[in-house]
């Protein structure tokens, strides 16, 4: 099957994945107590009055029309042009546009997730490799000590040593926020704060930002390569006891060429796809560690909006998450695709 | 590293069930000493911002932790393996179904779905576990799932089916027994899990009343008063936390090692 | 002088259930151009005696006694890299599974290119392309292949790749280790030959690995029986043809079938390698041989020299040592 | 005890031995493998070398591409120069926060503190509270130069100050005040959860006319007193028509109209308000060229600049590592303690306005009975709470209404704190005693919506427990749920706080029986039967008009004061403590005014 017919079918294949998320965090928002109509009246409204609010919030019309109507501005292509998002709808709260808020949050997400994860998978790929070529010696029992205890440690408490560590102690760096707050941010071009910076060609706004990421994207990496270590490690020790590994040291090869150039090579590909698999796991992560760092991403926007009852601020960031996930892993599949001659799209 | 895990957990839980006989105060009675008081041979934790004794706090505290992740490894188990046993041995268009919704869970970030579900619930140790099991049923599917896809052709299971075996039977004596290892070890770091994820939850303020102690709940609250120096409020809950789910980590991959022929050299 | 000469090798793999000797006092010495044949059943070591050559005994194994001599060098005692300049460029290895033994994201050329600039770092790119392209017709295979991937191949291709490989730096040495096992039976016979016409043109010496007795008895000049570590005989293939002294060799000579002889029983040999964990006291065959006496049971053989490039470890030859009819219709 | 503590202190310890002597064990595996470790060593020192010399690689690209870029470098080095220069200088206030604007800035819907904070800046009212005003009763001019009412208190004159424009040139005159009170009015309806509904301008003023173009006339519907306190206050901030249409509907900030720097005529003009997923990310105020009172050099400063942080903690470091010039709103008690000690910052304390108060449910048992209410207020135990939840940071409250306002009592002394005696011969008279105690849920709300309500509530609990005749259940909701269960009359007893909007007696008084707190202790009738209450409700109602209605001051007090009386008897809202606010700086700044306005002015402070 043809490179394109693959991506198409794949992305056809999201689509029923997303509508039931939806769905599902549909049902679940309007069963959750408290309703957002009455979040509005500081005392207590008259009736007439709440029946308004109801009206202007678009929930007085049956649950099937709503959900109708929601995917109806899902798909809205004129919007979508419009507006450079798609409609998600307004916010219970606020009553501004949902897409546009979250596609303001999204860029601090993206960065944080984007950073984490080449740390996670340097830390996790080098020691990885290390630990299964010193294979059941002392220091491979080391290495996986350190991932299976970066495992167990709940995210939001590692980054508070370092906020304790490296921003009150040692004051190197910031304890919270996208960028020291005696500068102001660069101007939103990508919305990413490292690239905007280097797009206008200000270093320094350049270092700062990356000053504030290194802590929340060291404490998600860092967590995350406990599991990148082990996956490494097992891939490692099968691709191992391969025979052309052994057949390439007996045509005495270099040590590097052998471990880099063969094994890892060859066992990067399952290691790739679980990477694709964690994705999601780092992005609950992302959530705890934008809470802890006053990171102002997505993560924070659910949690500050569950408890406003904001069902369509939630709704929305759940539908980005999710597209943000299948995406990925789409990208995954076909980076796969790519580097294994063996599949020859 | 099993035998490790298992005696970390233990102790633990021993720990816990022995608290109400060895704590020395009311682990939340407030003002028992002066607030925030470092350790001290009279509070050997320190005492915590409203002058509760930390000790005390420690020895009862992991009980909630144990509960909500027992119980919704239990829920998890319960409703994620039949479902998986079921679904694959049938197949067909329930089976697709079944998947299709797994998967969407699955690909999904987790702590997202555990918070809106656990904000729809409430407090308490029940809500938590359900919300917390929501999110880890998929990965019992999935694994059952592959396993019985794999064993289901076996030629000892076509005997059994040429034999005229009920299906029941089939999938509980012959299908199920090979199943049971993956199984254990996803249990295993499912509680694990299901503990990070508790304190997570409490963390982001979904955790249980403030009158019950609790690990996840002193860290969180430990963390206000960090920069004022009070580091035994938030470090020996933080520690306990870490232990119990690196208890459970350890057995997980000791268990996953020991069942897993590939890498026995 | 000889070009490989081994000393009382004894090669160890410690395991958590014990230790397994998987080969006790082994000496031979191998001179440029000849061919030796290491015959012996799964399990009995031949293997591993063939990678401790070129030090590559897989984990936990230890080379725990004796002496490897390349070219007088004792390449027990060389450090890793040193090893390294070795392999490859004075002994090569061919492995049994063509089909894993290629890194299936390297195309067939990179395989050369890496190999020659890796042994002979000052030849450019394009001249090792050029020895490449040469070293692959030589295999009979087209020269615009060597851009293929090593799936786009056929088993019987990637042995000849394989023997590519190992040949493209013309080693002094090749151990081929049951080169043909994996291949269909018709594809063995051309892989054999073409080892055998390289070996000439080369004048390499080989050490062919094998289970299969035939193959070694019409392909090489020395042939080594091995069994449970153990070697029980070392004899020229001549001989072997006349007067097999053990056993057990006779045993397996009985198992081959052998078209002249149209009334030819095939006997195979009673019972099972034995357990390498705990083998049995004496000598390693008395439980599968029809002539052990109480001695065996007891006592371990010594080598025994019965002839000219003849040795055998058993007891049924010694100073006075009593000459088995050898139960073969004539 | 201690021999308790030792106990457990041996069982932490068999722990700690267990925990490593598991280790050691694991370790033991380890050791036999100690031969291979120097290989392990080589292989990893390899390992190493192959990323430095990768490394190094990418070092040398790495410098090539700064090559290019090094005159760059020195060009942003001295901008970075300029830029902190700039941020250094006089002309700019760092402000870190935790608050964030609610929704909007439109005075017509606007009901948040932070949102108030910033319309202050940047819009005039007619008068305003005088800096520092102890009772904050005396009021300066504003857009009005004087004013005067009636003896009947019912019709307000006001002369309007003249050469005033908006800060995009427009004149400003009466016709303006008229447009802005029409306005908010008839937004009402559209915005109900608004402030001028909040404080019920449809219901007090009946109409404005324009008397000349700077004189302007309010025709009230009753006899009002407080009625500068109103105009003081952010909603009757004075628009500018083109930028404010008056059938606008459901503002939003992403609405210009909202929140445009012209609409106003303060001394500041919004210049930028950057919001992130409905969140604050950055708001920046410049001097607004056009201010009438620049003459007297108001405002101090060019620039004030907000840093938005989402908590405490974090906002604390960051005044700790002088990020910031100053933080308000709000570090939290412990940390402004601490930061008194800290002789690099300065900590200005406020008078406190912001009260909490405890609710009982008296719609059904237990606390349709008044003696039961009247005795678990005994047992409550305020001073426990402030000393040890706001670490005295905040004061016991016996009246509804804060001290240093017209009005404050210490009513509530007369019940004490934890006055167990009285508690138990009440609720023996109600039929509760040590093995039939009384029992019911204590709400608190866990969204972080006021501060601290948790440990607050755990103390409370402590508290009345304390008795031995109650058994206290807690219960908690996140914010939307928690006014859900008010609305739904749920919930036994709970928790809630009030934040004037304007500083007056006449703000606070009401709370007794405030019906949108949904006591229904002001209604006639309880589930068909009478309510025993109500006539008590009645005399507090006609006290609070007649208070309304006089501006003798020693009469208003009177009035009050006898209002509290009847509230201790009835003990429908019970008065719990009252927090002062604080602000933390970075010397040198001054001219930082925490009066019990709560307002912080930023255009006085300066450094």
């Amino acid at each position: 099957m043809g490179l394109r017919s693959y991506i198409i079918t794949r992305i056809l294949l999201t689509i029923p994945t997303l509508l039931l998320l939806l769905s599902m965090v549909f049902l679940i928002m309007r069963v959750l107590p408290g309703d957002p109509v009455a979040l509005h009246f500081e005392k207590k409204a008259t009736p007439e009055q709440m029946e308004s609010m109801r009206r202007a919030l678009g929930l007085d019309t049956p649950l099937w029309t709503q959900y109708i109507e929601y995917l109806g501005g899902l798909v809205d292509i004129g919007y979508i042009l419009e507006h450079g998002y798609p409609n998600l709808g307004k916010s219970m709260q606020t009553f501004e546009e949902v897409g546009g808020q979250i596609f303001s949050a999204f860029p601090a997400t993206l960065e944080l997730a984007f950073y984490s994860m080449i740390i996670a998978s340097v830390i996790g790929i080098l020691l990885g490799v290390i630990s299964s070529k010193s294979y059941n010696s002392i220091l491979d029992h080391l290495i996986r000590g350190v991932g299976t205890v970066t495992y167990a440690v709940p995210i939001f408490f590692l980054g508070i040593v370092f906020q304790l560590i490296f921003g009150v102690y040692l004051r190197w760096l910031p304890t919270g926020l996208r960028i020291n707050p005696a500068v102001d941010p660069p101007a939103t071009i990508t919305g990413l704060y490292t690239i905007d910076s280097l797009l206008q060609g200000n270093l320094f706004k350049f270092f700062e930002s990356l000053k504030a990421l290194l802590l929340p994207s060291l404490t998600l990496g860092i967590i995350l390569s406990g599991i990148f270590i082990r996956m490494t490690r097992t891939n490692m020790l099968e691709t191992l006891r391969l025979d052309f590994v052994t057949a390439a040291k007996a045509r005495g090869l270099k040590e590097s060429t052998v471990t880099y150039g063969y094994a890892l090579r060859n066992a990067f590909l399952p290691i790739l796809t679980m990477m694709g698999l964690q994705f999601a796991i780092l992005l609950g992560g992302a959530i705890l560690t934008e809470t802890t760092f006053s990171w102002p991403g997505l993560g924070r926007y659910i949690v500050d909006r569950i408890n406003f009852r904001d069902y369509t601020a939630i709704q929305g960031a759940v539908v980005v998450f999710g597209l943000f996930v299948t995406l990925v892993s789409l990208v995954v599949d076909i980076l796969y695709a790519y580097l294994d001659p063996r599949i020859r799209l | 590293m099993v035998i490790l895990g298992t005696i970390i957990v233990s102790a633990l839980v021993i720990m816990t069930a022995i608290a109400p006989w060895i704590a020395p105060h009311d682990p939340a009675k407030t003002r028992v000493g002066p607030i925030r008081e470092p350790p001290s041979p009279q509070f050997p934790m320190g005492t915590t911002h409203l002058g509760q004794d930390m000790l005390s706090r420690i020895l009862y505290g992991g009980s909630i932790m144990l509960q909500v992740s027992a119980l919704s490894v239990l829920v998890c188990f319960l409703i994620g393996v039949p479902l998986g046993l079921f679904s694959s041995y049938v197949g067909g268009v329930f089976d697709r179904a079944c998947s299709l919704v797994i998967d969407a869970v699955y690909a999904f970030p987790g702590l997202v779905i555990a918070i809106a579900i656990s904000a729809m619930l409430g407090r308490g140790v029940v809500n938590m576990a359900l919300s917390i099991a929501v999110v880890y049923i998929p990965s019992y599917f999935r694994v059952v799932r592959s396993q019985v896809l794999s064993i289901k052709e076996l030629t000892y299971v076509e005997a059994a089916r040429g034999i005229g075996a009920k299906w029941y039977t089939i999938l509980f004596r012959y299908v199920f027994p090979n199943v049971i290892p993956s199984i254990v070890v996803v249990t295993t770091i499912n509680f694990a899990d299901a503990v990070l994820t508790a304190a997570g939850l409490t963390f982001i303020g979904l955790g249980v009343e403030i009158h019950i102690p609790d690990w996840g709940r002193d860290l969180t609250s430990g963390w206000a008063y960090l920069s004022s120096g009070a580091w035994w409020i938030i470090t020996f809950p933080g520690v306990m936390i870490i232990l119990l789910a690196l208890g459970f980590t350890l057995i997980g991959e000791g268990l996953s090692e020991l069942l897993n022929p590939k890498l026995q050299r | 002088m000889p070009l490989l000469e081994i000393g009382s090798l004894t090669v160890d793999y410690p395991t958590s259930r014990g230790t397994i000797r998987a080969v006790e006092d082994v000496s031979f010495s191998l001179k440029k151009g000849e061919t030796l044949g290491l015959a012996g059943e799964s399990g009995s070591g031949k293997s591993t005696l063939g990678l401790s050559i070129i030090r590559l005994v897989p984990y936990p194994g230890v080379i725990v006694k004796g002496h490897i001599r390349i070219d007088e060098t004792d390449i027990v005692k060389l450090r890793e890299h040193e090893m390294r300049s070795i392999r490859g460029r004075k002994a090569a290895y061919i492995f049994q599974d063509p089909m894993t033994s290629l890194n299936p994201v390297k195309r067939i050329g990179a395989h050369f290119i890496e190999l020659i600039r890796t042994h002979e770092p000052n030849t450019g790119k394009e001249e090792a392309f050029e020895r490449t392209k040469t070293v692959v017709e030589n295999l009979g295979i087209l020269s615009e292949r060597i851009n293929d991937y090593p799936h786009q191949f056929s088993g019987g291709m990637r042995q000849r790749i394989m023997i590519g490989l190992a040949i493209a730096l013309n080693p002094d040495l090749v151990i081929a280790d049951e080169p043909t096992t994996a291949l269909d039976v018709i594809v063995q016979a051309k892989i054999l030959d073409l080892l055998e016409s390289l070996r000439k043109v080369y004048g390499m010496a080989l050490i062919l690995i094998s289970h299969d007795l035939s193959i070694i008895l019409e392909r090489c000049d020395k042939i080594i029986i091995m069994y449970a570590g153990h070697m029980l005989e070392y004899v020229t293939s001549i001989e072997m043809h006349r007067n097999p002294k053990h056993p057990y060799t006779q045993g397996l000579l009985q198992s081959i079938p052998n078209i002249e002889l149209s009334d030819q029983k095939l006997v195979a040999i009673p019972g099972s390698p034995p357990d390498m964990l705990n083998p049995p006291k004496g000598c390693r065959f008395w439980p599968r041989c029809s002539y052990a006496k109480k001695i065996c049971r007891v006592k371990e053989p010594p080598l025994i020299k019965v002839g000219r490039n003849h040795f055998v470890r058993c007891f049924l030859y010694g100073k006075k040592g009593v000459h088995v009819e050898r139960n073969r219709k004539s | 005890m201690m021999e308790k503590i030792e106990l457990s202190i041996v069982v932490l310890v068999l722990i700690g031995i267990i925990v490593s002597s598991g280790t050691m064990y694991y370790m033991t595996t380890v050791v036999d493998n100690l031969s291979t470790l120097t290989d392990d060593v080589s292989t990893l020192t390899e390992s190493v070398t192959n990323l430095t010399s990768t490394i190094s690689d990418l070092a040398l690209i790495m410098s090539e591409g700064f090559q290019e870029y090094a005159e760059a470098i020195a060009a942003l080095t001295a901008r970075l120069a300029a830029i902190e220069a700039g941020l250094a200088t006089k002309e700019t206030l760092i402000v870190g926060t935790t608050d964030s604007v609610e929704k909007t800035l439109d005075p017509a819907q606007a009901y948040d503190y932070f949102g108030w904070c910033i319309l202050q800046q940047i819009g005039g009212t007619l008068v305003s509270v005088e800096p520092g005003s102890p009772k904050g009763s005396d009021f300066i001019p504003d857009l009005a130069v004087n004013w005067s009412s009636n003896d009947d208190l019912d019709i307000w004159d006001f002369n309007l100050r003249e050469g005033v424009t908006f800060s995009d040139g427009t004149e400003f005159n009466a016709t303006h005040v008229k447009y802005s009170f029409d306005r908010a009015i008839a937004l009402i309806p559209s915005i109900p959860e608004g402030a001028p509904a909040g404080l019920g301008y449809d219901a007090i003023i009946d109409r404005t006319e324009v008397l000349d173009t700077y004189k302007v006339r309010f025709h009230l519907k009753m006899s009002f007193s407080p009625f500068l306190g109103i105009l003081a206050s952010r909603s009757s901030t004075i628009v500018n028509p083109q930028y404010a249409p008056i059938a606008q509907i459901n503002h939003t900030t992403a609405d210009p109209r909202a929140s445009t720097p012209v609409a106003f005529a303060g001394p500041y003009v919004l210049s930028k308000w950057n919001r992130v997923a409905g969140r604050d990310v950055e708001i920046k105020l410049d001097a607004n060229p056009n201010y009438w009172d620049l003459a007297s050099g108001y405002p101090r400063m060019a620039h004030v600049i907000f840093r938005f942080y989402s908590d405490a903690a974090t906002l604390r470091l960051a005044i700790e590592a002088g990020d910031i010039d100053m933080a308000y709103r709000h570090t939290s008690p412990t940390d402004v303690l601490d930061l008194e000690d800290n002789p690099n910052v300065k900590v200005w304390w406020g008078t406190g306005a912001a009260i909490q108060y405890f609710c009982f449910q008296t719609k059904r048992a237990p606390f349709n009975d008044t003696r039961v209410r009247v005795a678990v207020t005994a047992a409550l135990n305020r001073t426990a709470v402030c000393d040890t939840v706001f670490l005295g940071l905040s004061d016991p409250l016996y009246s509804i209404i804060p001290p240093g306002m017209l009005g404050h009592t210490e009513a509530f002394q007369k019940l004490g704190d934890a006055n167990y005696t009285l508690t138990t011969s009440l609720l023996a008279a109600a039929g509760y005693d040590a093995t039939n105690k009384l029992v019911f849920d204590l709400w608190y709300e866990s969204s972080g919506h006021y501060p601290m309500s948790a440990e607050q509530a755990l103390m409370y609990k402590e508290a009345l427990e304390g008795s031995g005749v109650i058994t206290v259940t807690l219960k908690s909701a996140d914010w939307a749920g928690y006014k859900q269960n008010r609305d739904s009359e749920i919930m036994d007893a709970y928790i809630y706080g009030w934040y004037p909007d304007y500083v007056d007696p006449d703000n606070y008084a009401f709370l007794y029986w405030a019906k949108w707190i949904h006591t229904n202790y002001y209604n006639e009738t309880i589930n068909g039967l009478p309510n025993p209450s109500y006539p008590a409700y009645l005399q507090q109602v006609a006290l609070y008009d007649e208070a309304r209605a006089t501006t003798n001051i020693t009469l208003r007090e009177e009035l009050y004061a006898q209002i509290d009386e009847i509230a201790v008897e009835q003990c429908s809202v019970v008065p719990l403590w009252v927090g002062s606010g604080w602000a933390v700086t970075t010397p040198p700044i001054y001219g930082v005014f925490l009066d019990i306005t709560q307002d912080m002015r930023y255009w006085l402070i300066y450094k």
